[in-house]
């Protein structure tokens, strides 16, 4: 095995760049190192001018989503040696305007994500109950899959939709949309609905799918997205054949 | 230019979300600024594993929850605060629930509580083995239902304002835009989780640099206990990333390289072929890595590159157990070991976790310091004492940071405008981060070089056994290496998210921690809890129960103080376990 | 050292490029089972036609399969089959992810719901060519 | 129910539908009919037994409702992928109309054809 492998990473620094380039550095290629250890290794004792985000470098707080020879990735999760020979080419993620070297813009995301009300919304006439929610495993195992969520935005990375369309509330959002829709403890369906079910919810989406693909935890947002469509259809379809029914 | 606030709340992890929505429910009017170094959902209560604690069956009670507590931190906790927080634990939970926290079930619909290290019953509710995660989403996501709560997701604080014994605001850099502003406030909480990044392995995220320790520390408050450092027996080599104690406490094994389970020869109790509470692998977490050290001199460790490791055996528990409870840990261990623990032994050895000491508060938050308040790891109300018990972390960050909100929110009516000393300092920080930091020509020194260094000297000198020596050496080296901190390179000269300006700031917290725990370290001649002393092998209560507390004197010199510790109604007593 | 930068004007932004669906070959995957929409009308048409020319007579029904016969005929309908089973083939596969079906409480896993559905299309494909033949 | 535009899951409910009916029944149909007639692999079925059958009511109604959900179907996607593919946004409505617009003429089409079959 070759000691050493070659990472090409994006640098962009808006106060000296019009647009980004590439820098290659030299790593040691280390078996148990990780494409985060590699741009570790390069901050601490090459270049202290790269910037990036990582912080729990074991996959669950989502901050180290970058585009690792193409594809969106964890960079704590991605292993050099599955890269080899490399160069292994490390740029921001896609779809995002980015901020500086493999640093993206994620405010969009965080203001659209008050709009999906990613609470649980009880009957607001009943005071909450003095013990816990009933809620069989299977009741859980409904919406468990969509908790599992972590804002790494791999899957906004990944979306053609989201990047030909700003709008487009995107993978993440819907799937914790339907998260709490399919918690029996939830009422908010219909609060919810209107958002979701608009022009820039759930129909933009186009099943492409690469989403559910993307997510390095085992979500399905596409599922969700498309089981939205279902209950949307569904909804509809009962206001016109039974326009005098409950609502 | 300055932004104007009732409350500012430094960290937007577990404690500080909390503490927000406690303010935004009592007090709709109060505008709260939560300013976090990273975005919410990216903190390190995150990373929390196996559980909270709190009592939910019947056979179980509040006193039971205490003794554990107390005993399990060597009776250097307060009980007067360990009362609140066990009384108060269940009803945190609860509502979590009622926020939506999918907590794992009984068949029955029921939320379902496991064993854990050194509790007496089963009391540990989780929400598979990722109970932090879905603890801070389901924080989060609720914060977001109130309007009053500003978000200041990367903003890096620099400094608490303080003016006439009065605490006033904080200066922040806008990571994104290099914006420098003063952000003023009647009351500050300081939620800025541990310092685990002080010590070279450690299952702490990056970002776990002592921040808020230092800052209140420089600001005039005191920290308490900072000799007490925790060590997690089960980390995994190299990466250091935590194997929850959830899959000892569902049958994990700890063998040596001959395949014994050798807790077995350090007083806690007969090995068992199921989970025995407070026995064998269900001890407190400090004795079990200190009988790790103890195995190791026996040579009956296992040597790998990266040091020697003992073995956690699952293989027993079967795949169906393994998937249902401890899904986590497989995914860890095949994502990072690249072995699966439903058929192999998973190599682990004590990993830096949690710091028991903290900015010293009372029972509500507040520090000593007038309009300063602290929650969650950052703090220390005492309730963990000489070690912290599994378990106990998540329900004492939701109980405290519920506690210093509703504090904040009464207090917050008088509140009075920012002084013009809290401007000037506020300018005057500005200056010194333009002109000194930003501007730096020539460095000699690198930040990673100094921050490895600090951290094997701390590792050396106050890992799991310290003694006068070795804590006598790393004060001098972490003198020098404070002197060395003074001249990094900073080659980043831009404005826009700076992270060697941010990675020098954090050094240099990081450092004032480190001395901290060194000093306290070396002025408690005795072993309690993690704080085990190889020139003083026993507790002493006669001299040491007592909270140490060190602060800045007058002079800029720090300076340790003694505090009796609070005993209500458990008199100190020998820690028994596997009896 | 620079002032502030005058940041969301800095920020850098990037076009998705007009051929972005070749990029991926997952990106062009989806492309191609969009376009096959394309021959699944052009199928119906071509049925409608064929109904039309039975309804006309023995004489046109005959001419329709001389036409039919037609290389560039047969060139269409080959292209479109394979892309109307390109079709049938993903349609299927990500059903389960749209459908989810439940047998007495419990969740039926997604590939007895995509076998399900490939049951099906075997059983119709074999009634409908049995009742035309 | 509120939806801002109840048109969206009609739209969608007939792509659904469409692309499930076209799935189970084009390509069988389309094998025999485009490829295994035409090449001589299979004989071709007489002209009374095929005239009998488009007769049926049944068979009429099967035809008509996959001709119209089928085009709706490759409306549908068709729209979504000019728009997206060729980066059309601006022009969405005018793509939509054509779309949709063909499948309406389609199906009217369609409908004219099967119900003037004796």
């Amino acid at each position: 095995m070759p000691d050493t492998i070659a990472v090409d990473v994006t640098r962009y620094r808006p106060d000296r760049d019009d647009r980004p380039t590439t820098q290659r550095y030299e790593i040691p290629l280390r078996k148990e190192w990780t494409v985060l250890d590699g741009l570790n290794y390069v901050k601490d004792r090459v270049d202290g001018t790269l910037s990036y985000r990582w912080s729990c470098r074991m996959g669950i707080c989502g901050s180290c989503g970058m585009t690792i020879d193409g594809d969106p990735k964890l960079a704590c999760e991605t292993f050099l040696t599955d890269h080899r020979p490399g160069p292994v080419r490390v740029e921001p993620l896609h779809n995002f305007p980015v901020i500086r070297d493999l640093v993206v813009e994620l405010t969009d995301f965080m203001a659209k994500l008050p709009r999906a009300k990613p609470w649980l919304v009880t009957d607001s006439d009943k005071p909450p109950p003095d013990a816990e929610y009933r809620q069989t495993p299977a009741e859980m195992d409904e919406y468990k899959q969509y908790s599992m969520c972590i804002n790494c935005m791999l899957c906004y990375a990944a979306c053609p939709v989201y990047g030909l369309e700003r709008d487009f509330l995107g993978p993440a959002l819907i799937a914790l949309a339907q998260r709490y829709n399919l918690d029996s403890r939830d009422h908010g369906a219909d609060e919810r609905l209107e958002v979701v079910s608009a022009p820039e919810g759930v129909w933009d989406c186009t099943f492409v799918g690469e989403c559910s693909r993307a997510c390095p935890k085992g979500v399905d947002p596409a599922g969700a997205i498309q089981r939205y469509k279902v209950t949307a259809a569904k909804e509809t379809l009962r206001s016109l054949l039974l326009p005098w029914g409950r609502r | 230019m300055t932004i104007r606030h009732d409350v500012v709340i430094a960290g937007g992890g577990g404690a500080g979300l909390r503490a927000a929505i406690a303010i935004a429910e009592a007090r709709p009017d109060l505008s709260i600024a939560t300013i976090s170094k990273v975005y919410p959902m990216r903190s390190h209560t995150v990373s929390a594993e196996g559980g909270a604690a709190a009592v939910k069956l019947p056979a179980d009670s509040l006193d039971e929850h205490a003794h554990d507590t107390i005993s399990g931190g060597d009776w250097l906790c307060d009980q007067d605060a360990v009362e609140a927080f066990v009384a108060e634990a269940p009803e945190e939970l609860l509502r979590l629930e009622h926020w939506g926290c999918p907590w794992s079930r009984e068949p029955d619909g029921q939320v379902a509580v496991r064993a854990f290290g050194g509790m007496r019953q089963r009391r540990t509710w989780f929400a598979a083995d990722k109970t932090g995660f879905h603890l801070l989403h389901t924080l989060f996501q609720t914060s977001l239902k109130y309007p009053s709560i500003v978000r200041y997701d990367e903003w890096f604080i620099t400094r608490v304002l303080v003016d006439d014994g009065r605490v006033g605001g904080v200066v922040a850099i806008e990571l994104m835009s290099g914006r420098i502003e003063t952000i003023t406030a009647g009351a500050v909480i300081v939620c800025t989780g541990g310092c685990g990044r002080v010590y070279p392995f450690t299952t702490n995220a990056n970002t776990s640099t002592g921040d808020g320790m230092a800052l209140a520390f420089r600001a005039g408050a005191p920290l308490k206990d900072m000799e007490f450092v925790q060590y997690h027996p089960t980390g995994l080599p190299f990466t250091g990333i935590l194997i929850s104690e959830a899959a000892r406490a569902e049958g994990g094994w700890l063998v040596n390289r001959d395949g014994y389970r050798y807790l077995q020869d350090y007083n806690l109790g007969r090995p068992a072929p199921g989970p025995v509470l407070r026995s064998m692998e269900l001890g407190p977490r400090d004795r079990l890595s200190q009988a790790f050290v103890k195995e190791v001199e026996k040579g009956r460790a296992i040597d790998t590159p990266w040091g020697p490791v003992v073995h956690l055996d699952l293989r027993h528990l079967g795949e169906e157990v393994i998937e249902a409870r401890l899904p986590f840990v497989r995914e860890l261990c095949l994502d990072y070991e690249h072995i699966d623990p439903v058929r192999e032994l998973i190599p682990v050895r004590p990993v830096v976790h949690y710091m028991m000491g903290g900015v010293d508060t009372d029972l509500h938050g507040a520090t000593p310091l007038d309009g300063l308040y602290a929650a969650g790891e950052t703090a220390c109300v005492s309730i963990n004492g000489a070690n912290r018990l599994g378990s106990n972390s998540l329900p004492e960050l939701l109980v405290f940071g519920a506690r210093a909100g509703a504090a904040v929110a009464e207090a917050a009516e008088g509140r009075r405008a920012p002084g013009p000393a809290v401007l000037a300092q506020g300018q005057d920080e500005r200056r010194h981060l333009e002109r000194d930091l930003l501007q730096r020509d020539r460095g000699r020194e690198r930040i990673a070089a100094v921050r490895e260094e600090m951290q094997q000297t701390v590792e050396q000198g106050a890992g799991i056994y310290r003694s006068g020596d070795s804590l006598t050496k790393a004060a001098d080296k972490l003198h020098e290496l404070q002197e060395r901190c003074g001249s990094v390179a900073i080659d980043d000269h831009s404005r826009v998210f700076n992270t060697e300006l941010t990675a020098a700031l954090e050094l240099s917290f990081m450092l004032d921690v480190a001395q901290s725990v060194v000093r306290c370290a070396w002025l408690r001649q005795e072993s309690r809890g993690a704080h085990q002393r190889i020139d003083f092998p026993t507790r002493d209560d006669e001299r040491y129960l007592a909270h140490s507390l060190i602060h800045l004197a007058e002079d800029g010199e720090p300076e340790v103080r003694y505090r009796p510790v609070t005993i209500t109604r458990w008199p100190p007593a020998e820690r028994v376990y596997g009896r | 050292m620079t002032e502030y930068t005058g940041l969301y004007q800095r920020l850098y932004r990037t076009r998705v490029p007009i051929l972005w669906w070749l990029r991926r070959r997952s990106y062009l995957a989806f492309v191609v089972r969009e376009l096959s929409s394309v021959f699944v009308a052009w199928a119906v048409v071509f049925l409608l036609l064929l109904a039309h020319a039975v309804a006309s007579g023995p004489r046109q029904y005959q001419s329709f399969l001389a036409w039919s016969a037609a290389p560039w005929v047969l060139t269409v309908n080959a292209v479109a089959l394979a892309l109307v089973v390109y079709h049938a083939v993903t349609w299927f596969n990500v059903a389960p992810q749209a459908l989810v079906l439940r047998v007495r409480g419990r969740r039926v896993p997604a590939r007895v719901v995509a076998g399900l559905h490939y049951g099906l299309w075997a059983l119709v494909s074999a009634v409908v060519a049995w009742i035309v033949i | 129910m509120t939806t801002r535009r109840p048109v969206e899951p009609v739209l969608w409910l007939a792509f659904s539908a469409g692309g499930m009916l076209s799935a189970l029944l084009v390509p069988v149909l389309l094998l025999l009919f485009g490829l295994a007639f035409p090449l001589g692999l299979l004989p071709a079925p007489d002209h009374a037994h095929l005239h009998a059958l488009v007769r049926s009511p049944v068979t009429r109604l099967v035809l008509l409702a996959l001709t119209v959900l089928a085009l709706f179907h490759a409306a549908h996607r068709l729209r979504y992928t000019v728009r997206d593919g060729l980066q059309l946004k601006r022009l969405e409505r005018l793509v939509d109309a054509l779309c949709y617009g063909g499948a309406v003429a389609g199906s009217a089409l369609a409908a004219y054809l099967l119900a003037t079959i004796s």
